[in-house]
């Protein structure tokens, strides 16, 4: 739809998906787009400055976050992995939200209901399986739903080009093709699952799954957030009217390492990870924008101001967080009373007695 | 007050969750049409539709992994895994998922499934249909696990996971599911004795004999078989395996200065090790003698044939009794 | 290739495979089926008895399980489902070998690498994985293999439509595909997993997986033994000449109940039965082999005689066995010394020694 | 002698295992160009080639699965799992055929795998990556279960594992990868100290503490420190998980009456149940007091931040011996 020079190209399939699609509302995603960019540096210094742990970074991967996240309506419910910190950013997180698991104060940080985000998964795949659960919950609910009350929701689930392998995502696949379920299989293709690269998980392109399940598919450029925004709503317009789940591919690239941990030299070439830059999907959108004529220079230096604003907040709430108290361990094992972490709680409250009694 | 099935009370137990909580959905392979193959759901597809009914496609993490889903979207799913070996291939969803999420989410996102394991041996069946995974689930911190042992537990404690906002994985001896008992379908589920505390099923007061599910039969027939020979067993069906009611467990062994513990499962690392090191911190001083573990041997599970030498019975809960009492049995002069 | 009442339709994809099959191999495919069938119903009939705790019948399934299998090297392994007797049988499996399993005197009754056949599998799938890992192995021998010595060997798995569900199933595919291994997926669709149609499992061909991982496929008449041999021959042949892996979805029916415990009448009509014995696979090769000229009625009975000796051999293999002795629970557990299995065989001799001093 | 840290070690025991078997090969994710995510396979692709170091697609079941038919075909797999937190996706295949084919098979079918699990907490790292699944494969009969404590049994036991016939799940504490200790690289593996044994690291006479991979250092710190009180631990490093090595335990507790034992999994249902039910049962008349388990609570893995509260240290350590030595501590005055 946009070439990776910004130029709009017609594309008879998916372009009546995005007629109505303003300027402004290309422009909130631009601004999006750079804020995610934002938090992602911030998190790396964060990491750099040993205030993190660690830090997954989505460098390049901002078009199909954000394009399909702005495809979603706010009753639909996304289900993510740990590189999508863009569709949380983009449904509502705080900056905050996104420091807390790798600074490892928490598990996880926003409440998914208040966003219709899941909280990241870090088991590959695992995720969405509980997509396709959800949406059939959407199903069961529409039987029932009061007359003129919203039932059409829809359910997402991202994963990775890796996760593609694993059982689980077969087996979500099959049961959302069995249930006919409102479910979106957004596959993240960047290429690499850490330093395994996609010909090794697949010798032929992942979107021709969704054929083998009786799936409606499309294979995207995912640095085009234009084109992410159209299969998105396609997709998910696909699920509101009983047309069952769709996969979409969306081919892009990880620009950074898999984590702060790794050391992408080691297995692939700069020549690679260059020829991707030259195809980043901020540029492009931006670059469409302007020769549109509608992104001006102040707009865009409000865009990056809102990024720093959201930077400077993640990092003061990083550099806020105090650890929970010892005990806090024990909550929330159970949502209700339980005799075995009562007990264990008392115990440890009794042992930790003892070092004040010690001081 | 009405006789029935172990079976007929589940399928019961099933019916009033279905009827008093509309959230409440069964899911499952060929629970549907069928009924199961243990015919536990039997009549439910009809009465309550396809939609509450759900027979699955075959793939167990799957069942287990769209559940979590249907929870999170406010469901509460009841998952019937076929026969206890096939529930492995959902353990990665049970327990990197279920028993995880109301703890990463800080209580944001509750889990209430209920997962329903057909479970033991005795049947004569094929390898795999007579597994006694227990421990892994007791282990596996956020869970709950009961075991049932009659009608009327099967029909209360079943209602009772159901509504638990915690995930329960809830275990039926399928060597019961044709015994009969009584069970009282109207008592409110309020008046009921809580899932959480075991039951004394025969005071006595010479040793106590805990066990679970199938084996608490088998214990009240060796403590029927003991009395003759002048020796008084407490049978303590401890109904939840994890918490253990350790205040039940206490008080008896404080009774009785002395312990045999039976289930099927293996015994290294198995429940036995649990309860009996529960004891052994918690009342070492009333113990007049080393605990008994009574269990399946460390093996797979055999070919049935040979069952009756994996499964405890009543002479080697006799022998474990005498053990326990010091008296002469299978293991006096052998090497320890 | 044989249309339902037997007659030789051209099939121009695969008559070539079969072009050199002569009438002597065809009898003794029909044999094969004859004798499977006779297993079947002693199997059955045995389970009637009280012989056996469970039978889980094949009828219907012979031309699949037949055809594919004289499609086999001897130096070929197949990985098989409970199923299967069929495959085993053809493969050099004894009558007696049929019995033990579901007697439940063994877990599992001939030597796997005497007759190039797993032993049958109950978990759903998880076959599937061990027959890519075999094929692996396959490759990694040809590497060192001493010239003129065959390393061209394939693995076979068989697995139901309702196995298609299971994750394992896709990620055998998913490393079969990776690795280019020379393995045959050989899908049995009997139409019914249990009281499970197998639309429930997939709303499409089952074959049309395969495109996804990129690996040939062909959909076939399972009860066409003709067809099953030329198919798998074609997929064999891919495997041993570096082609990799393939599905061949064979599509028959289960004429039985799932076990001698199921009841099929609960979920499945007499119509639907019926129909599907017209297009039984034995009836369809010797209709063949008759309008050929090709099968006398001397060689009927001696196939019909030689199912005959099988079925009466399974008998008496079945009445005569013995169950093993009690300590024999303890073999096998390891298989090298172990001193925890060493200690409890010894506390359970000495128990049930004390049986011996009271009598 | 040459000092190395404990991930040199485990490659250096893979390299020579290539090296004397062309059987063995590896298989996991990114153990290849990467060398593993801890680059305990660095450079071995390129000295073994691709047919020997496999890098596979992301999927553990598929990963041990093909293993399994890799045994089959003759060969010797050893895995590597990236985290132990992502061992449960191959639960069933681990649990219903790596365990059960030997003893399905009647022996036909060997299933020498070794299943390396980069193990436990204390690294700071996020869910899943700090989990010790240990007591799930020990409750698992037809599995060994080890877990290595420092380089030079990190280099030999590794290769004793692969050697093995039987398969054998290998714990590798990953916050002791960088420790750097005495490795003999020399040394015939047929001189070296059998796989199934414990090691008393510090000889002691007062309370024996129990303990295994990364907690072994723990309790010798324990140890050190309690000397100071006058105290004298004897630390025991059972190496083998199952089979465990009782005679050690026993011969231990029998000198020192008296029994800690430490593990960073939870408490329910863990090793620690096993250790001591079992020297309960062996050696009940030596036991001056009840022992004492030092271990993770029965939670999901905390977030790192607080997992200092979650995993033994020196002073729960030593709370648990004086609770060992009737001494006053942490529970005096608790309600059991
Ligand atoms: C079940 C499981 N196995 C292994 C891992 C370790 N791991 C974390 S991310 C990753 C690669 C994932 O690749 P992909 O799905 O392509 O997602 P990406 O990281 O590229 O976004 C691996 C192997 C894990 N988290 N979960
Ligand atoms: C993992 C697992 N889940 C469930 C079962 C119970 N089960 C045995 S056979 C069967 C149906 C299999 O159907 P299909 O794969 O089509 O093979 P068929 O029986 O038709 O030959 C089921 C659900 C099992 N054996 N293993
Ligand atoms: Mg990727
Ligand atoms: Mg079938």
């Amino acid at each position: 739809m946009l070439a990776p020079d910004g130029t709009r190209r017609p594309c008879p399939d998916l372009d009546r998906w995005v007629a109505d699609v303003t300027p402004e509302q290309l422009r909130l995603m631009h601004r999006d787009m750079i804020a995610t960019r934002r938090i992602d540096r911030e998190g790396v210094a964060l990491q750099r400055q040993g205030e993190l742990g660690l830090w997954a970074p989505a460098e390049g991967q901002e078009g199909v976050q954000i394009g399909t996240a702005h495809a979603l309506r706010r009753d639909d419910f996304a289900f993510i992995s740990y590189r999508e910190h863009g569709v949380a950013y983009a449904r509502g997180a705080q900056p905050g939200d996104f420091v807390s698991i790798w600074r490892a104060e928490e598990h996880s940080s926003y409440d998914p209901y208040a966003i219709g985000v899941s909280n990241p998964q870090i088991i590959i795949g695992a995720q969405t399986l509980h997509a396709v659960g959800y949406a059939m919950g959407i199903q069961r609910d529409a039987l029932h739903a009061a007359p003129g009350t919203r039932a059409d929701q829809a359910a997402v689930s991202y994963f990775g080009d890796g996760a593609s392998s694993q059982g689980d995502v077969h087996e979500a696949m099959v049961f959302a093709a069995s249930f006919g379920a409102p479910v979106v299989f957004v596959c993240s293709n960047n290429q690499w699952a850490i330093s395994e690269p996609v010909a090794l998980q697949s010798r032929t392109p992942i979107v021709r799954r969704a054929a083998g399940y009786g799936m409606a598919a499309r294979r995207i450029d995912g640095n085009d957030p234009f084109v992410c925004l159209a299969a998105m709503r396609e997709a998910l317009q696909r699920a509101r009217t009983g047309g069952g789940p769709s996969l979409i591919e969306a081919v892009t690239y990880r620009i950074g390492p898999h984590t702060t941990s790794d050391d992408p030299t080691r297995y692939r070439s700069e020549a690679e990870v260059d020829a991707w830059r030259r195809r980043d999907p901020i540029a492009r959108l931006e670059a469409y924008l302007r020769s549109m004529g509608e992104l001006s220079d102040a707009q865009a230096q409000d865009a990056a101001a809102l990024g720093e604003r959201v930077a400077t907040e993640m990092r003061a709430a990083c550099l806020s967080m105090v650890t929970k108290a010892p005990l806090a361990i024990f909550d929330h094992v159970y949502a209700q009373p339980h005799s075995g972490i009562a007990r264990e709680r008392e115990q440890y409250r009794a042992y930790l007695r003892g070092f004040d009694d010690a001081e | 007050m009405v006789q029935m099935t172990m079976a007929k009370a589940l399928g019961a137990g099933l019916r009033a969750a279905l009827r008093d909580d509309p959230r409440v959905l069964l899911l499952g392979e060929d629970i549907g049409t069928l009924g199961g193959v243990f015919r536990i759901t039997d009549g439910l597809l009809s009465e309550f539709g396809a939609a509450r009914v759900i027979d699955t496609p075959l793939a167990e993490s799957g069942i287990v992994g769209v559940a979590i889903g249907l929870a999170f979207r406010g469901y509460r799913p009841v998952i019937e895994i076929q026969f206890d070996g096939f529930i492995y291939p959902a353990f990665d969803q049970i327990v990197s998922q279920v028993a995880k999420l109301h703890y990463r989410t800080r209580g944001a996102v509750r889990m209430p499934l209920t997962i329903r394991v057909p479970w033991g041996g005795g049947i004569g069946a094929a390898e795999h249909h007579s597994e006694s995974p227990e421990a892994y689930f007791v282990h596996t911190a956020g869970l709950r696990v009961v075991a049932v042992s009659n009608p009327e537990d099967a029909f209360v404690m079943l209602r009772q996971a159901i509504a638990s906002d915690d995930p329960v994985v809830f275990f039926e001896p399928k060597r019961l599911y044709q015994v009969k008992g009584d069970v009282e379908l109207d008592r409110p589920l309020a008046d009921a004795r809580p899932m959480g505390l075991a039951r004394v099923v025969r005071p006595g007061t010479d040793v106590t004999v805990a066990s679970y599910g199938a084996m608490v039969r088998t214990a009240l027939d060796a403590a029927t078989a003991a009395e003759d020979e002048g020796v008084s067993l407490e049978v303590l069906d401890l109904r939840s395996l994890s918490p253990l009611d350790d205040a039940a467990l206490d008080a008896s062994v404080r009774r009785t200065g002395r312990l045999v513990v039976v289930h099927e499962a293996p015994r290294e690392a198995g429940l036995a090790a649990e309860v009996i090191t529960g004891v052994v911190e918690r009342s070492f001083d009333a113990l007049r003698a080393a605990p008994v573990r009574i269990t399946g041997h460390d093996l797979p599970y055999p070919p049935a044939k040979t069952e009756q030498h994996f499964l405890p019975d009543l002479d080697r809960i006799l022998d474990g009794v005498d053990r326990a009492l010091g008296r002469p049995n299978s293991l006096t002069g052998l090497q320890p």
